[in-house]
């Protein structure tokens, strides 16, 4: 075994977790309203199955999917239809929404379903049951799990990856997961495993977690290879490719998927949902959150019902400090500011970090003096100085040869970049513009 | 990057992505850099009194002044200006007219700088540039080197001689350590070089002062150390070479490294970040070739000293070594290739 | 990356190629305008940076900067002469040829004459006067104007041109003596405790002199430019053509 | 004899080099170094049209201009470029792939000061055939040199802000100066 896991380059910001390490996973109480976008993972949104005026009950399927990559909408608490309309989306924009009205008085209990035994299920069967519970990728990207699930049959898939890095800064959903729910979260793994056909899986947790990799450890099954790593503690430790380099030693070509090298990589929590639709039948309705950051009063792991809106799940934490200046969705380091309070936590929302004036002061941005910091810190080994340059300078076609394409937008060189230079800024804009001008020739 | 919206009762603020930000600014590295370089001017001044204050004071007013008359606004507070003063004082001797200094400061900064759209566009190092322009255009006044008085506080040459007139040299001069070896073949002790009990320009003498300040920059991650040990390791290894094949003729390495100003040059202006390679391959890369043109004009050259200039060669080289050294993407073809090689290897 | 498609391409990417005076179909011009345009609005080395060879190399005094300006001079004018003459004769297959076989001549005459009158200067400038030859200002006008046009044009091109190749030498030539040598002409003007840049009659002194006059012109035009907001003045009404 | 041979090409390339020391080849210097790839090319070309040169200018002046002093200038144009054709026409037949990367810039060349420079100084210096073709070599890299250093320092120029007033050439010749400068450092260089 090789003595330190982990990826060349990257950055170690402050990690602040120990506002919510230690604090257990509490329940909130169910808000007046919730709001279910019909986007909330990666692909195509789903289309609404109820009408305005509608009563539905906790667990229902509000909105069905649209094609191979998507999932249904579940109603996350009984109550009634109000409206299906525009509104605030966590990513800043206005999306089509179902909002419901939660009945105060009902003890929110599903309509009883079957739930099927994991066991004696082909692994197609399995994989519709993961579409069926509307289960994406919990991490942040909300990529739908179980396209995930099927390989094409020219690709051999010999491990699972399991991430419980968690590298973003402020954010301890993961880890409290893994310290309060590891049976089930091995339990996601035997499905998992049985799923893919696979041998072996690995759990990767970054050292600072210890607590959580000593409980994984404690609980690994008997009949199964699979094994807990330490990881070193840096950021983004937890990027897929960067995981899976450090696991594994394997790079994912540009363009390919982790399972053309052998791999697919789940994280804990998804792992836990799945666990859940198998254990209870209940379809992904509510998650755990951490909400935290310096300008807020009480900071905590939450389960939330998915929909909810910020400004409820914010009271319910205490409200904010006076030097509250900005609300952001997900871990610092990718996360999107917040321009709304009304916005839902949606399936992929990781946690809420109120950040305060110290934070967020605006800086001087200087000319690039090419001090190469960027290019230390970059983990997929780009010259973001250089792709800055050019970006300034309005050469798009440039940048693409330049690898724009295999930039992860991790934010590591806008980190260290002592003039300020928005560059993982810039090069988001830049990848749009790429993505347009590809479509336009198509 | 930040603009305000108006919520209820809440003012949000919105910003790009990351939200965390590393404690390190350009300003912060570039006065740090002024900062530790205190300690050599103190020992300049120790080991040549008010004329060291006189001519480094010229010369950053010359960078400053013209930095502020012509660059852009509030261009001065990030601090590049006064490197590059001091740096230019620091590579003139002591006795050297201000008026000459003050012309170097301001043409470096203005032909070297400014010209190229200001801080981190310039190609050459300004204070370098400035440098070689006053050896090219005033040579005689720029190689007379007084000796080392008694008096403390007497100046060492014509300093206050007036603006475009000759210096009146009524001192006793002596040569440099690397003059002497040049054309004398005599050798100086390499300890008196180290402690700075040697004559020269500002900044040649206490090459362990010097080193210390630099690693102070290099721990804070303000200079790529790559830079300076890639230049000590070449010049080491070259003139022990020569200095193996005929040790009566070449001086030895620790000579070589600690005359004239290849501390200083190694550690205050080849690292100058704009001016030197981004990628770490290319900072080797960089090291070598200023180690190695410093070893040739040394050598072969007709001048004592070649610091200067083969900085100022690498530097014109540097867009071309960034080039040729960018580092290979995540998954890359050649970064499968460099892997594969390494696990045979391993 | 892709290298140039042609020579002409090629050429186009050349400095101040774009108004190097080359003539459009059916376009005519005044006389007037055939002196003054070469003397300063298209001055051959500040603007089309053209002779750029003896302009930089031979500049460092204003005695050599003259002479050289006008052997220049003298195979210019001498050459277009001939070649406004001859040009009906000239195939034009071997235009090119014949153009540098005439210019080749006059440098010739040239180089004796200069070693005859004043041999110092002659042995200052060395080879550069034969170089006279490849000056490509001289092939240009030959190509653009004289073998195009009546002797009379002809002729005031090449003075035009050549005084203002003149003009541009001894600027240079006198910048350069003055603050390397503290002297126009040899004649000492500060004084003897003047401290001479000695850069300035070095290589790098004569590509940093006429760096720092273009640069004084393009402070000069941006000032202008901002005064009268006007549209960017095309030689030979380029502009006017762009229009239509 | 090789020690000499070698003095010699250092001296073109670096201490007396064509372009920054001499001033040669300054229209290609100015013109065509742009981008890097260009001026590679034009480097290229530029070693093998002043190596062709050398050994004309060897062969005239050894058997040829003894007779007729005054038809030096006249010959070596005449011939040098009647040499340069040939050669473009027969590279256009042997090698298409070459003449496309170097064709176009023969002709070019042929009328370059550099090119009739190196005849010149070669027969002033009264090099022989050997020394001459280890000056045309070192002049050729000495001009390959500074074109691609210009080439890579403007690229890099062209993607900074530059002052509006020194857009263009003014910046060009103010980047010449300053090389031009660096390369006094080799000034002297010869066997200690």
């Amino acid at each position: 075994m090789r003595a330190r896991l982990s990826f060349r380059h990257g950055v170690h910001p402050p990690e602040h977790k120990e506002l919510t390490a230690g604090v257990p996973v509490r329940r909130m109480p169910y808000p007046e309203e919730i709001v279910l976008p019909l986007r909330q993972h990666t692909g195509k949104p789903a289309r609404p199955l109820v009408e305005p005026g509608d009563r539905v009950e906790r667990g229902d399927k509000i909105g069905e999917a649209d094609g191979f990559v998507s999932v249904p909408i579940h109603a996350s608490s009984a109550g009634t239809v109000k409206e299906i309309g525009l509104w605030p989306h966590p990513d800043g924009s206005m999306a089509e929404a179902i909002r419901i009205t939660v009945d105060a008085f009902s003890p929110q209990i599903p309509r009883p379903r079957i739930i099927p035994h994991w066991d004696g299920l082909t692994p197609d069967q399995v994989v519709k049951a993961v579409q069926r519970a509307g289960v994406v990728g919990l991490g942040g990207a909300a990529f739908p799990t179980h396209v995930k699930l099927l390989p094409p049959d020219d690709v051999v898939v010999d491990t699972l990856i399991v991430n419980g890095a968690e590298c973003e800064p402020y954010l301890t959903t993961d880890h409290r997961v893994m310290t309060e729910y590891p049976e089930r979260v091995q339990f996601g793994i035997r499905i998992m495993m049985h799923t893919l056909g696979v041998e072996r899986a690995i759990i990767g947790v970054e050292k600072n977690k210890p607590d959580a990799i000593e409980t994984l450890e404690r609980t690994l099954p008997d009949d199964l290879d699979v094994t807990v790593q330490g990881l070193t503690v840096k950021y983004p430790q937890g990027y897929e490719k960067m995981l899976i380099h450090a696991l594994t030693g394997r790079d994912v070509p540009p363009g390919k998927l982790p399972m053309h090298v052998g791999v697919v990589v789940q994280n804990v929590a998804s792992l836990a949902c799945i666990a859940e639709v198998f254990e209870t039948g209940l379809p992904l309705i509510e998650r755990v959150v951490t909400v935290t950051g310096p300008g807020l009063r009480r900071p905590s792991n939450l389960i939330v019902p998915v929909g909810a809106k910020i400004r409820d799940v914010l009271e319910f934490c205490g409200g904010l400090l006076d030097e509250a200046t900005e609300i952001v969705f997900g871990g610092p380091m990718m996360g999107g500011s917040q321009p709304d309070v009304d916005a839902p936590i949606i399936k992929s929302t990781t946690g809420i970090v109120v950040l305060t004036k110290k934070e967020s002061r605006p800086r001087r941005t200087y000319p690039c003096i090419k001090c190469g910091h960027c290019l230390d810190a970059c983990p997929v080994f780009l010259n973001p100085s250089l792709l800055g340059i050019l970006a300034q300078a309005g050469r798009f076609e440039e940048m693409e040869e330049a690898d724009l394409a295999t930039c992860m937008l991790c934010g590591c060189c806008s980190y260290v970049c002592p003039s300020n230079i928005p560059l993982s800024q810039m090069f988001a804009l830049a990848k749009a513009g790429a993505q347009r001008r590809k479509q336009q020739a198509a | 990057m930040s603009e305000t919206s108006h919520v209820g009762d809440l003012q949000l603020q919105l910003r790009a992505s990351p939200h965390l930000k590393a404690p390190d600014s350009t300003p912060k590295i570039m006065w740090n850099v002024v900062g530790s370089l205190i300690p050599v001017i103190a020992a300049a001044t120790w080991f040549f009194g008010p004329s060291a204050l006189l001519v480094l004071l010229a010369a950053t007013a010359g960078a400053v002044l013209t930095e502020r008359a012509f660059g852009q606004r509030g261009s001065l507070g990030d601090g590049s200006a006064a490197i590059t003063g001091l740096l230019l004082g620091l590579t003139l001797p002591p006795g050297v007219p201000l008026w000459i200094a003050f012309v170097g400061g301001a043409f470096g900064i203005g032909f070297g700088k400014l010209v190229f759209g200001g801080l981190g566009q310039n190609v050459f190092n300004p204070a370098l540039l400035g440098r070689a322009f006053l050896q090219a255009a005033f040579p005689a006044a720029l190689t007379t080197w007084p000796a080392a008085t008694t008096e403390w506080a007497r100046l060492r040459g014509d300093n206050f001689a007036l603006p475009f007139t000759t210096p009146s040299v009524d001192v006793v001069t002596e040569a440099t350590p690397l003059g002497l070896m040049k054309f004398e073949a005599t050798p100086t002790d390499p300890w008196s070089l180290m402690i700075g009990a040697t004559g020269g320009s500002l900044g040649e003498t206490a090459g362990l002062l010097i080193l210390l300040c630099g690693g102070y920059l290099a721990l804070r991650n303000y200079l790529n150390w790559r830079i300076p040990v890639s230049i000590f390791v070449t010049v080491a290894l070259f003139q022990g070479l020569l200095f193996a094949v005929d040790s009566a003729r070449f001086a030895s390495p620790l000579f070589a490294l600690f005359s004239g100003g290849l501390i200083l040059g190694a550690m205050y202006m080849a690292t100058d970040m704009v001016t030197s390679p981004v990628t770490n391959a290319g900072a080797w890369i960089f090291g070598f070739g200023i180690g190695f043109l410093v070893i040739l004009i040394r050598t072969w050259g007709g001048l004592p000293e070649g610091v200067m200039y083969a900085i100022l060669l690498m530097n014109a080289l540097v867009p071309f070594i960034n080039r040729a050294t960018q580092p290979k993407p995540y998954g890359s073809p050649g970064r499968a290739a460099k892997r594969g090689a390494r696990e045979a290897e391993a | 990356m892709t290298g140039p498609e042609s020579a002409t391409e090629l050429v186009r990417h050349a400095p101040g190629a774009h108004e190097a005076g080359v003539l459009l179909p059916g376009q005519t011009t005044t006389p007037g305008h055939d002196f003054l345009r070469g003397v300063w609005e298209e001055n051959p080395v500040l603007v089309q940076m053209l002779g750029l060879c003896p302009a930089l190399a031979v500049t460092n005094t204003v005695a050599n900067s003259l002479a050289m300006g006008l052997a220049t001079f003298f195979v210019l004018t001498g050459s277009s002469l001939l070649v406004s003459i001859f040009k009906n004769l000239i195939p034009k297959e071997v235009r090119i040829a014949s153009f540098i076989l005439i210019i080749a001549t006059f440098v010739t005459i040239a180089d004796l004459t200069l070693a005859a009158v004043v041999p110092n200067i002659h042995k200052a400038l060395g080879a550069f006067i034969a170089l006279i030859v490849v000056n490509c200002m001289i092939l240009g006008r030959q190509e653009a104007f004289a073998s195009k046009r009546p002797v009379g044009r002809a002729l005031l091109d090449a003075f035009g041109t050549g005084v203002g190749f003149i003009i541009a030498m001894v600027m240079m030539g006198s910048i350069r003596e003055l603050l390397g040598n503290g002297s126009l002409l040899g004649y000492s003007v500060f004084g003897p405790s003047f401290e001479p840049w000695i850069i300035m009659i070095l290589p790098p002194g004569g590509f940093l002199t006429l760096g720092i006059i273009l640069l004084a012109f393009g402070w000069w035009r941006g000032r202008k430019a901002a005064e009268v907001p006007m549209v960017r003045r095309w030689p030979h009404g380029v502009a006017s053509r762009r229009a239509a | 004899m090789s020690s000499d041979l070698f003095w010699i090409l250092i001296s073109a390339m670096l201490v007396n080099n064509f372009t920054l020391h001499l001033f040669l080849g300054l229209c290609p210097f100015m013109g065509v170094s742009a981008k890097i790839a260009t001026a590679l090319r034009m480097g290229a070309a530029n070693i093998f049209v002043l190596t062709i040169t050398s050994l004309a200018a060897s062969f005239l002046n050894a058997y040829v201009l003894p007779h007729a002093p005054y038809l030096r200038l006249i010959s070596f144009i005449v011939v040098i470029a009647s040499l340069v054709q040939i050669v473009e026409m027969t590279i256009k037949k042997v090698s298409p792939t070459l003449f496309r990367e170097l064709g176009i810039y023969l002709p070019l060349i042929t009328t370059n000061c550099a090119i009739l420079g190196l005849a010149i100084f070669q027969t002033n210096r009264g090099y022989g055939f050997l020394e001459g073709l280890a000056f045309a070599i070192g002049a050729g890299l000495g001009l390959t040199l500074a074109l691609v250093l210009m080439a890579s320092i403007r690229e890099r120029a062209e993607l900074a802000d530059i002052p509006a007033l020194a857009k263009g050439m003014g910046l060009v010749l103010i980047i010449a100066g300053s090389l031009s400068l660096a390369f006094m450092g080799f000034a002297g260089l010869s066997t200690p």
